[in-house]
C-alpha cells in the first residue's frame, strides 16, 4: 500500500528510492549543500572533477559520505571527447566508481551539447566499462543514438543549464520517453517545481537539479518543493489525468436541482 | 651541478621544479594528504594511487591532480 | 523545523493544514470518495444539496463524518442569486454550517461565473451571517468587488470546470493574488498535479480539485499527487525561485578546469 | 366530503396529495428517515427543523426536501 | 477574385473594408500619426475626450479629416458609468456621432473594466440611442451580457491595455468569437503582428491597436505590419488551417523512393 | 518607400524579394498548385525526386515553368548520408541546379532530421559545389556545425513535418538567430499564419511551408494568408516590438481628465 | 457694486470669474475658437452649440468645454 | 543463343531484360520522353545526359531514372 516502495528507478544495476538527483553546483557553502541534501530525500547527486585547490578547506566528498549519498561525476566544462573522456577515467580512478555523467558543450553562453562529440565520447566511455548517462539536448533522434551506443540513461535538458526557463519543448521530451528503452532524466533548465512535475508528468523517469535549489532563495525550502514535486508528478504521470475538453463538464450532479423553484415556479 | 638534478614540470597547469628522482607520491603530498578521492593524470593518461611511488617525473611532464569539487 | 506547522491555511475564524479542498463530485461510490478524502489529506470538502432521492443509499454526510473531513456545502448548479441564496439557507439549516462556497453559473456549456449575479447573491448572504467563499472568474476587478462586499476568500476558475485546461490566464491569478486581502483559492480547472503546483507557485492559497481526482484513471494516487502538489508548491512560492535567464548559467566552477590539457597543451 | 379533506401539494418538483393537517414533520418523515443533514423549504422559504411538526401544509403548497450530495 | 472586397467588416449599419481598428493614443507627434494611419490603412480610430488645452497647437480632428479616417470616440479615463455617460455625450455633441466606445476602468494599475459599471453605462447609452461599442474583459458571460444590453459590438482585452502581452487567454476569446451575435474586436494587450494574427485566427472580427504601433520602435512600419497581420490572419481563419498532429505527416511520396539503391543493394 | 524593395532575402548569390518558399507536396492537383504559387507570390519551391512514373500525367516541372518560380530540389525520404548525395547529384543532373535542400531524416514517424548523417551528407555536397540549405533541427550547436562546414542557409524546423504544431521552441530559434552567419529558414511544423508571423518575428530570414498551405481546407487563401503572414512578421521583426509590462500602460492622457465632474465635486 | 456685476465659475476644472450675464457661448470663445469639434457641459448637463448663445452662466456654475484628443 | 543476346537489369527497382548493346539512351526513352527534367543513375551513379547514348548496359546492372515530383 505503499507505491513508492514497489516503483523504484533503476539505472543499469542499481536502483533507489528517490527519483530526484540534486547537483551540488550553487550551494551556498558545504553545511548548506550537507543540509539541501537530507532536505531532498535524494540518493545520487554529481560533482565536477577539478584540479586541486590547495587552499580549499572541507570537501564535498566529505559531505556526500556523511549524507550517505552516492556520487556521480560529471565531465562539466569538456569541449570535445577527448575532455570528456579523461575527466571520467580520473573521476574513476579518484572516486572509485565506473558511472559517469557525461557533459560535452559546445560554447560558454549557452552550455548546450556538442552532439556529435558527445556521441564519440560516450561510445569511447562505454567500450571502457563506464555506466554512461549522457546529458544530451531534447532531440528525440540523438537520444535514440545515445541509447544505441550504449548509454544506461538519457538526460536530456529541458532549457540551457541555470536558465530556470523549464521545459522548452515538451513536446520532444514526450517523444524521447516514448521511444526510450532506458530511463529518461530531465537535466538542466528547471527552475522551479512546477517544472519537476512536468518532467514527471511527461513520463521522465527522473529529474536533476542543481541550481534551482542552490540557488534559490531559500534553498532548503526549495529541496524539498522538489522531493515533494517529483513524487508528484510521478503519482500523476501514473494516476492517469483526465483528458482536456473544450466544455465545460459539471462534477454537481443535475438530477435533484431546485430549478423551476424560483421564478418560473 | 645541482640544476642539472632538478626538473622543469607543469603541475596543475603551473610550471614548477622538482628534485629530480622525485615520485609521483612525493609530488602529491605536497599538494594534497586526502588518502582517497584523489586522482592524478600524467601526460594526459591517468596512473592508479598504486603506481605513484613506482614512477618518478621526468623534465617536461605534465601532472594534473584532481579531485571533486561542488558541479553539475 | 516542520514549517507545514507554522504556515496554516486560515479563511475567517478556521484554520487548517492542507492546502487542498477536494470536491466531492465526480467519486466513482461512496466507498471510493472515503478513501480519496484520506488519500488526500484534505480537512474540507464541499458537497452540493440536491432533493432527497429516496432511492438513493447511503450518504456523503456519512462519509465525511467517518472521515473527519470538514463539509462545506455550495450552490452549484444555481443560475441566479435568488436561488443561491436560497440553496444556502438550505444547506445551513441541513448541515449546521453558516459557511457556503456560493456558485451563480451563467450557462451549462461553460458553466462560468455570472459576475452580477454572483456579487449579488454575496453581498445577501454576507449580509445574512454567511461565511461566502464564491467561486469566480479570473477577473481581478470582480475579485476586489467579491472582497470588498465581505466576502471570506476568493475562489478564481483556472478554466471551465471539469475541463482540466489547468490555468489559462496565469498573468490575472497573479493579479488577484497581488491585490488581495482575503485567501485566494484556485477552483476550476485543475487537470492534473503541476496545474496545481502552478496555482501555488502563483502565489494561491490553497486549491480546490473535483474531477481533475475523482475522475483519474487512479483516483487514489492521483489524491495523493495533489496532497504532495499542493505542498510543494506552496514551498516553492515560499522558497522563491531563482530568476529567468536568456543564457546558460554555469553551476560547476570554471576554476581547476582541466582546459590546456589536452591538444592545445 | 372525503376529497375535501384532502389538499394538493408539489413535494420535489411532483405533485402529490395529503390529506388535510398533515404537518411538515409527517411529510418528511415520508420521504426521508435521516435525523440530521436534511432541510425543508415550504414555498421557497426554508422552515427550521424545530418547526416542522408545528405547521400544517396547505393546499397548493410547494415543499422541497434536499440534502447534501456529492458534487463541486 | 478580390475577397477582401467581398468580406467587409459591418458593425450596425457601417461597413469597412479594414479590419484594424488604431487608436490615436502614444502618436509621437500629429504629423507622425497621420502616416501611420495612412501605413496602416485603417478606416476607423478612437480619440478621447479631453478638456480643451488653450496651449495645444493643432487638433487630432484636423489629421482625421485630412486622413479620411472616420472617428470612434471613448471614453477612456472614466471610472464609473456617470462619466462615461456624460463623456459619451459630450463626445456625441463635439463631433457629432452617435457611436461610442466605452471604456470604464476599475483602477489605473490594470486598466481593466469594471463589469458592472459597464455594464450600466452601456445599458444607459442604448437607451440614449448610442451605438455601443464596449471595451470589456475575456468574460465571455460578461460579453454575452453586454450584447444582450444592445451593444453593436464587443471589444475583449487580451491583456492590460499598454502591456503587449498579447493574447493572455485564448481559450476565452475563442469562447466569445463562438457564441457572439455581433462582432467581437480584441482590444487591448496586442504587443506585436503576432498577436494580432492570433486574435484574427481565433475568429474575432477586427482588432483594435494603439501602443504596439504608436510606441514601436518604428511606428510606421509596425502600422503597416499590422495591417499585413489582420489580413494574414483573417485569410488563414477563412481559410480553415490544418489539424494538430503529434506525429509527422510527410509532405513527399514515399512512392518512388529511391530505398534499396544504396547499401542494401 | 516600398521598403520590401530595399529588404531582399540574400541566399549565396542569389537574392530574392519573397521571403516565402513554397513545399510543393500536398497540393491537391498540378493545376491548384500553380495557383497556389501564384497566390502566395513565393519565388522559390521545392521539389523531391523520385522514379519516373510511367503513369504519372504532367509533370510538376511543368508547372515550376509556367509559374516562374526557381526549383530547389530536396533530398526527402534520404535515411543516411550516402543516399542523400546520391539524390543531390541525381537533381543536379535533372533540374541543371547546385542547389540542393538536404534532408536526412532518422524515421518515418517524427521525420526529424539525424543530425550525425546530415552534417556528413553536408560536408560533402559543399565539397562537391552544391549550394547547400540542410533542414535541421532546432539544436543552435547543431545550425552552427552545418554553417561550420559551408552550408549557405540553415533551416530549423519547427516542430515534425506536417504536424502544424508551430514552434516547439521559440528560444532555440531565437538562440540560432543570434549566432547564424547565414540565413535562418524556418522549415517545417508551420500550422497557420500566426506560425509563420512568429517565425520571422524571431528574426527568422524566410520560412517553408507546404502541407500547411497545400493542405488546408481552401489552399488558395491559406497560400495568400501566408505571403501576408511573412511580409507582417518581417516588418513587426525590423519595427522593434513595444517590451512587454506586467502592468497597464494608458495609451490616453491624464490630463484633463473629466475627474472631479461628478460624484466628489 | 462692482462686485455684484461678476460671477464665480469653475471653468474646465480652475476657479474664474466672468462678468454677469456673460453667455456660455462668450466663454467658449475664450478658451477655444474651433468652429466644430467642441462639447460644452453646463453642470454635468451637456449643452447643445446651438443654445450656447442663449445661456447666460450664473454664479457657481461649473462649465467644462472639452474636446477630441489622441487616446485609446 | 537468342538467350545470350539478352541482358538482366533492374530498372527502377523492377527486374527487366534488355537486349545485349542496348543503350542507355534507348532504355530511358522507353520510360520517358522528356527532353529535361530526368536524370540516370547507373549502379548508383550519375550519367549525364550526354555519355547515355555511349554505355551500354550489362547483365546485372541497377538504372535508375528519376524525375522531379512534388514534394517538401
Amino acid at each position: 500500500m505503499r507505491p513508492e516502495a514497489a516503483d523504484p528507478l533503476v539505472i543499469g544495476d542499481r536502483s533507489w528510492q528517490s527519483r530526484l538527483i540534486v547537483g551540488t553546483g550553487g550551494a551556498p557553502s558545504l553545511e548548506g549543500l550537507g543540509r539541501i541534501l537530507a532536505e531532498s530525500g535524494t540518493e545520487l547527486t554529481t560533482v565536477a572533477m577539478r584540479r586541486v585547490d590547495a587552499a580549499a578547506s572541507g570537501s564535498v566528498l566529505d559531505v556526500l559520505r556523511a549524507s550517505g549519498v552516492q556520487v556521480l561525476p560529471n565531465t562539466a566544462g569538456c569541449r570535445t571527447a577527448a575532455e570528456a573522456v579523461l575527466t571520467a577515467k580520473l573521476a574513476r580512478e579518484a572516486l572509485q566508481t565506473n558511472w559517469v555523467k557525461v557533459e560535452v558543450v559546445a560554447d560558454e553562453r549557452t552550455l548546450l551539447p556538442d552532439g556529435l562529440e558527445l556521441v564519440q565520447a560516450c561510445e569511447r566511455l562505454v567500450t571502457d566499462g563506464f555506466v554512461v548517462l549522457p546529458y544530451t539536448n531534447d532531440d528525440p533522434v540523438l537520444a535514440r543514438r545515445l541509447e544505441q551506443v550504449g548509454c544506461a540513461a538519457v538526460m536530456p535538458g529541458g532549457s540551457p543549464i541555470g536558465s530556470g526557463l523549464g521545459i522548452g519543448n515538451p513536446h520532444n521530451i514526450a517523444l524521447i520517453v516514448e521511444q526510450a528503452g532506458v530511463p529518461v532524466i530531465l537535466d538542466a533548465g528547471i527552475g522551479t517545481a512546477g517544472d519537476a512535475v512536468r518532467a514527471m508528468e511527461l513520463g521522465c523517469d527522473a529529474v536533476l537539479v542543481a541550481s534551482a535549489v542552490t540557488r534559490a532563495a531559500d534553498p532548503i525550502r526549495m529541496a524539498r518543493a522538489m522531493k515533494l514535486a517529483v513524487l508528484a508528478g510521478r503519482d500523476a504521470y501514473l494516476a492517469g489525468r483526465i483528458s482536456r475538453r473544450y466544455w465545460a463538464e459539471a462534477s454537481s450532479p443535475y438530477e435533484g436541482m431546485l430549478d423551476g423553484m424560483l421564478g418560473q415556479s | 651541478m645541482n640544476r642539472d638534478s632538478r626538473v622543469q614540470l607543469t603541475v596543475n597547469g603551473r610550471p614548477r621544479q622538482a628534485a629530480d628522482h622525485t615520485t609521483l607520491a612525493e609530488l602529491v603530498s605536497t599538494i594534497s594528504d586526502r588518502p582517497t578521492g584523489i586522482a592524478v593524470a600524467l601526460n594526459n593518461e591517468v596512473v592508479p594511487r598504486g603506481g605513484w611511488s613506482e614512477i618518478s617525473v621526468q623534465d617536461g611532464d605534465r601532472i594534473d591532480v584532481v579531485t571533486a569539487v561542488q558541479g553539475g
